[in-house]
């Protein structure tokens, strides 16, 4: 008689069978956003050398402010969270799990996590990378790898509780957070880009605000730790949400 | 007295209908009126051309003593400026971004085959919307602001008595590069709001790549890489203004984009695919 | 209708259909096979789409391959399988699209549209958008699509995929309506066999692009000699059921229906049986072939 | 074992299922589920696996509540409706994260796999991807995944759509293995024909509520409203008439060629004496068939009463 499976067996089981989605199309696409400006960077500048041109320490940080941390994170958080729990909704194969006698609240990080390990990854080969170019790669790659850790999580959840939960989120990526930096104050608490920028330090050439206010600086250790919590809240609230609700076989909910 | 049964009698001979690509355009163009996001834009596009008229008139009389005065090439490419190609940009990728997704979502593409339309109809029928669409829009931003000027002041009037000669191909330039670009995008997706992403992400990424290379490089022929800045740049070149893309750069990216998207959306609705 | 000589279809060099020869009058014509067998490549190959890569074929009178074959489009009706309707517009408007782009003109396309939705029995609900429509109005809306042009050949694929035990019949009854009013030859692809059965005067069973057979329902449905199906109406007793070979050799037992083998054929035979045994008997038919057998007899020899 | 008590299913203000109560008995065998579309087939499934809480009432599988309960979960499998598949994983490796999130594991959890595959027949082709599956292949699958953790009770919601002819056929030889074996399987479908074949057990559902339940012919003796009709095929139809109505209990009677139609308000009377005349050479006869005995008579009757 088989036995109701552990939260840490029924993550593994799902990290495991689902490992392949990595590297099909749509994994790819998160493997290759980063690599995209690092690589374009990396025959740039050789470009430059050859013709005697020097680069200074500008290129990197260039590429990690304006490429990478406000542009290629959220995009592959983007294309990740979708992969998430929320396939498994739009594809209506929610009830096999559902039916399966697992703990359920383990099923939204367990869907996340293989694409958070495999985004990580790559974001890691970006930052070495960069590192040739003479970034300094600890503390880039933190950066980039909590934003998107945090990011990854948001979208997910987003993704379980609204059907339009991606739109909702380029929506805050792209339009809340940007906007929010030209504003005055604590508000800026409250965006992905000001807590990679405490960790990673303020980009070069940066956005000089409309009101012209005092950057509101954050200290690099709570700025991280800001990015781990709200990650794992946003997992926690995932998990919480899949628990209470229940999900019938046409994916709707029903009220108890 | 006799009783006559319900019966469905042959299909009417007489009457010529519309082309195909004819009837697929009206279908579309009737849908989009439909929507309650196009009412949103209407009113958004009527706000930016009140703002132009505005613009064209008050601007000019503040500075020199009250007077409408001739402009440069600079003012009359202005016409079509950057908030409106922006605002356009985001309306063609929401209309033009369900053209083909919404057909492939619904499964209509099959059935259209197994009537009597061709490859040929159906691009045409869906190209038409998608590039006119901009291009009827793009229109009186032309011509209102020319005919209201030469009515107050003739030939002396802030936009050149010969403006559309020059804005109205570059409107049709920009509408062709809008509407193939999302006709391509649309045809890559299977729901229309996926159209849209594809749409948005060509654009805004073509964008990013388009500023990091022309940074990088310490050329502004690479902003050619976007179609943003190549929307930009056609009327400039048309009315001579400069800018910094050249003739060269901009025709060149153009004429890649169009292929490209061309070639998707050519590549993405064959018949035979469709047909599963 | 249609006639095909030695066709055969491929796709770059995978072949799809393979030497068939055929021929179907008007009528309905059940089409069977497993999934794969080239029931799309026919579809496909009947509208035109796919030109024969060798051998002849003629649909409606239309040689197959020919620079008339684009008109076969304008001749052909298709019910998809698959859900094919514009969600958010009402039937009546989409019906009239698909006139228009068969051809006919604004005015004449709507006129049709009303009649082609009276004839498939869609009534008021045609104003309203088709997203909240059920299976049944969804499968009609299909089928008015495909007649609008009143095609002399209709493929239907699926027709009553999904459909409940009530719609089912409806839809069915439709397809013999379309038979019997419209005089279009009809092609029938189902996975339910009591479709078929109900519905098709002709069969034609593919398997991997091969023709396996093809003929007349009768004449594929052979009457086998002696052979007869009994049921009773209480079951039988072992003693009773062990009995039964006085009267015969027992082949099959289903739910209470005994495949029998008569040792003479005299129908009379099973009730002196059955008075003899106090069992009463509640039906006694000749046995013919099921259509599952012919299915299976095709498929495997 | 399963119990409903009231129990009942409300999606926000919709009705799926009225407060409904019966009891199935389990062990060994097949019970059909049927009912038109919107009849509360579904929601009747999804509460006895699990899947939803009952709105009201209490459902009990296995003399507990189902909803999300891993003791009782252990011991269902479920097939539910539609092509709905894993895009881009292949089968194997689903089944197999599937069987890891039942608690199996190691060698259990590859001889339970290789046992589920080769019920469905599936042991050669479970390695391909889902998407270069057949509809009919990934049924299989699927069904696969019902049986991976020897479930008791197996419901299956329309496991019949999208197969083709002989893909049914085989199903339902593998179904009623299953029943032979002590297995319970609860099959819901449209298609009436293949219920009959299957079984001759059914809960018939109607507007969300239980309608009838009990063998065809115990429901269709209960249905004394409607006549049965015989069709009698004779070399002399008029002599068959000529000798029914000289009979007592005929309600009705109609000429088709070659034969005639009775219509019988007592079968259970007229058939012995039906049987005797013929036995007896009272008149030529070659065949008879029951038109309205059968699961598709019973459903539309019992429909067409109640709607």
């Amino acid at each position: 008689m088989p036995l109701r499976p552990s939260p840490m067996t029924a993550l593994a089981a799902l990290l495991q069978g689902y490992l392949p989605r990595l590297v099909q199309l749509r994994g790819w696409v998160v493997a290759a956003l980063p690599m995209v400006v690092v690589l374009g960077g990396l025959v740039v500048s050789i470009l430059l050398r050859l013709n005697g041109t020097p680069s200074g320490g500008a290129t990197p940080m260039a590429l990690f402010h304006l490429g990478l941390a406000p542009v290629m994170v959220p995009i592959m958080a983007l294309v990740a969270a979708p992969a998430g729990i929320r396939e498994d909704m739009e594809q209506r194969t929610l009830p096999f799990l559902l039916l399966r006698p697992g703990p359920v609240w383990v099923l939204p990080f367990a869907r996340g996590a293989g694409w958070f390990l495999w985004g990580g990854l790559w974001l890691g080969v970006a930052c070495l990378g960069l590192g040739v170019l003479g970034l300094e790669v600890s503390t880039h790659f933190l950066a980039l790898l909590l934003a998107y850790w945090a990011e990854l999580a948001f979208l997910s959840l987003l993704g379980l509780l609204f059907r339009r939960g991606t739109l909702w989120g380029v929506l805050a990526l792209f339009l809340w957070d940007p906007l929010v930096r030209f504003l005055p104050g604590r508000l800026q608490w409250f965006t992905f880009i000001h807590h990679v920028e405490a960790l990673a330090g303020r980009s070069p050439q940066g956005g000089e605000g409309i009101l012209a206010q005092a950057p509101v600086e954050t200290g690099f250790w709570a700025s991280a730790l800001v990015l781990l919590v709200f990650g794992l809240l946003c997992w926690a609230a995932a998990g919480w949400k899949l628990h209470v609700t229940p999900i019938g076989l046409s994916g709707g909910e029903a009220e108890g | 007295m006799p009783i006559h049964a319900p019966t469905l009698p042959p299909r009417p001979l007489q009457g010529e209908g519309l082309a195909p690509a004819l009837v697929l355009a009206r279908f579309e163009v009737r849908r989009i009126l439909r929507q309650r996001l196009g009412r949103f834009f209407g009113f958004a596009f009527a706000l930016v051309l009140l703002v132009d008229l505005a613009l064209v008139y008050f601007k000019p009389m503040a500075g020199v003593a009250g007077q409408l005065l001739p402009q440069g090439a600079a003012f009359q490419a202005g016409l079509l400026g950057k908030v409106l190609l922006f605002l356009l940009w985001l309306q063609v990728a929401q209309v033009g971004g369900g053209l083909v997704a919404r057909d492939t979502l619904y499964r209509i593409r099959p059935l259209m085959y197994a009537h009597p339309v061709r490859h040929l109809d159906y691009l045409l029928g869906k190209g038409l919307v998608a590039v006119g669409l901009p291009f009827l829009i793009l229109l009186p931003f032309i011509l209102l602001p020319w005919g209201v000027s030469l009515l107050m002041a003739g030939a002396q009037g802030p936009v050149w008595p010969t403006a559309p000669l020059h804005l109205i191909p570059a409107a049709l330039v920009v509408s062709f590069l809008m509407g193939i670009l999302t006709l391509g995008a649309s045809s890559l997706a299977s729901t229309p709001g996926g159209g849209f992403a594809w749409a948005l992400g060509g654009v805004l990424g073509c964008g990013v790549l388009g500023t990091l290379l022309s940074g990088l490089m310490g050329n502004p022929g690479w902003y050619a890489v976007s179609p943003m800045a190549l929307a930009q740049a056609w009327p400039r070149i048309l009315c001579g203004a400069s800018g910094e893309l050249g003739w060269i750069a901009t025709g060149l990216g153009t004429l890649v984009h169009l292929s490209f998207w061309l070639g998707v959306a050519v590549l993405r609705t064959r018949p035979r695919e469709a047909l599963a | 209708m249609i006639r095909f000589e030695q066709l055969e279809v491929r796709y770059g060099s995978r072949v799809a259909l393979q030497g068939v020869d055929l021929e179907l009058g008007p009528g309905v014509t059940g089409i069977l096979g497993p999934n794969g067998a080239g029931k799309s490549t026919l579809l496909k190959t009947l509208l035109g789409l796919l030109k024969p890569n060798a051998g002849q074929g003629w649909v409606l009178g239309i040689p197959l391959g020919s620079p008339e074959s684009v008109r076969l489009r304008e001749q052909v009706g298709y019910m998809p399988e698959y859900d094919a309707l514009v969600e958010d517009v009402s039937a009546f408007e989409q019906v009239a699209f698909w006139g228009e782009l068969s051809g006919m003109a604004a005015p004449q396309a709507r006129d049709r549209a009303h009649e082609v939705l009276h004839f498939v029995g869609l009534d008021e609900s045609r104003y309203r958008a088709v997203s909240g429509y059920s299976t049944g109005m969804r499968q009609r809306v299909k089928l008015a699509q495909a007649l609008v042009h009143s095609p002399g050949l209709l493929f239907l694929d699926e027709p009553t995929n999904g459909l409940d035990p009530d719609g089912r019949s409806r839809m069915l009854d439709l397809v013999l309506k379309v038979r019997d009013q419209l005089g279009a030859s009809v092609l029938l692809s189902s996975h339910l066999l009591e479709d078929v059965e109900r519905c098709a005067d002709h069969l034609v069973i593919l398997d991997q692009g091969c023709l396996k057979a093809s003929g007349s329902m009768n004449g594929l449905r052979s009457r086998l000699a002696r052979r007869c199906e009994l049921r009773f109406l209480d079951p039988l007793t072992p003693g009773q059921e062990a009995a039964l070979q006085e009267l015969g050799s027992l082949l099959a037992t289903r739910n209470g229906l005994y495949d029998l083998e008569l040792l003479e054929p005299d129908p009379v035979a099973p009730f002196r049986w059955a008075q003899a045994q106090g069992a009463v008997l509640v039906q006694l038919t000749p046995r013919h072939d099921r259509l599952d057998e012919v299915l299976l007899r095709a498929l495997h020899g | 074992m399963i119990t409903l008590d009231r129990a009942s299913l409300r999606y926000g203000d919709i009705l799926g299922l009225s407060p409904t109560s019966f009891s199935l008995p389990m062990g060994g065998g097949i019970t059909g589920l049927l009912g038109p579309n919107g009849a509360g087939k579904s929601s009747l499934l999804q509460l006895l696996c699990g899947l939803l809480p009952p709105s009201g009432g209490e459902v009990r599988v296995f003399g507990e509540a189902p909803y999300r309960n891993p003791a009782v979960l252990v011991r269902i499998g479920m097939v539910p409706e539609g092509d709905r598949f894993p895009a881009g994983l292949r089968g194997d490796r689903w089944l197999r994260m599937m069987g890891r999130l039942s608690g199996l594991a190691g060698t259990e959890l590859e001889s339970a796999l290789a046992r589920a595959l080769a019920m469905v027949g599936m042991v050669d082709r479970a390695h391909l991807p889902f998407s270069s599956m057949s509809k009919g292949m990934r049924q299989r699958v699927r069904l696969a995944q019902g049986l991976l953790h020897q479930p008791e009770l197996l419901v299956l919601d329309e496991p019949f759509n999208g197969l083709d002819p002989e893909a049914r056929l085989e199903l339902m030889e593998t179904l009623r293995g299953l029943a032979g074996q002590g297995k319970h399987i609860l099959v819901s479908s449209h298609i009436l024909g293949e219920v009959a074949q299957l079984t001759d057990r059914i809960l018939l559902l109607l507007r969300g509520r239980l309608l009838a339940e009990g063998s065809v012919s115990e429901i269709r003796a209960l249905l004394d409203r409607h006549p049965v009709e015989l069709r009698v095929h004779s070399g002399d139809p008029r002599a068959v008439a000529r000798w029914a109505v000289e009979e007592s209990g005929l309600a009705g009677l109609r000429m088709e060629e070659g034969a005639v139609v009775l219509s019988v308000r007592s079968p259970r009377t007229f058939l012995p004496r039906f049987q005797e005349a013929v036995s007896q050479g009272a008149f030529p006869f070659t065949a008879l068939s029951p038109l309205d005995l059968d699961l598709d008579a019973v459903f539309h009757y019992l429909v067409q009463d109640h709607a």
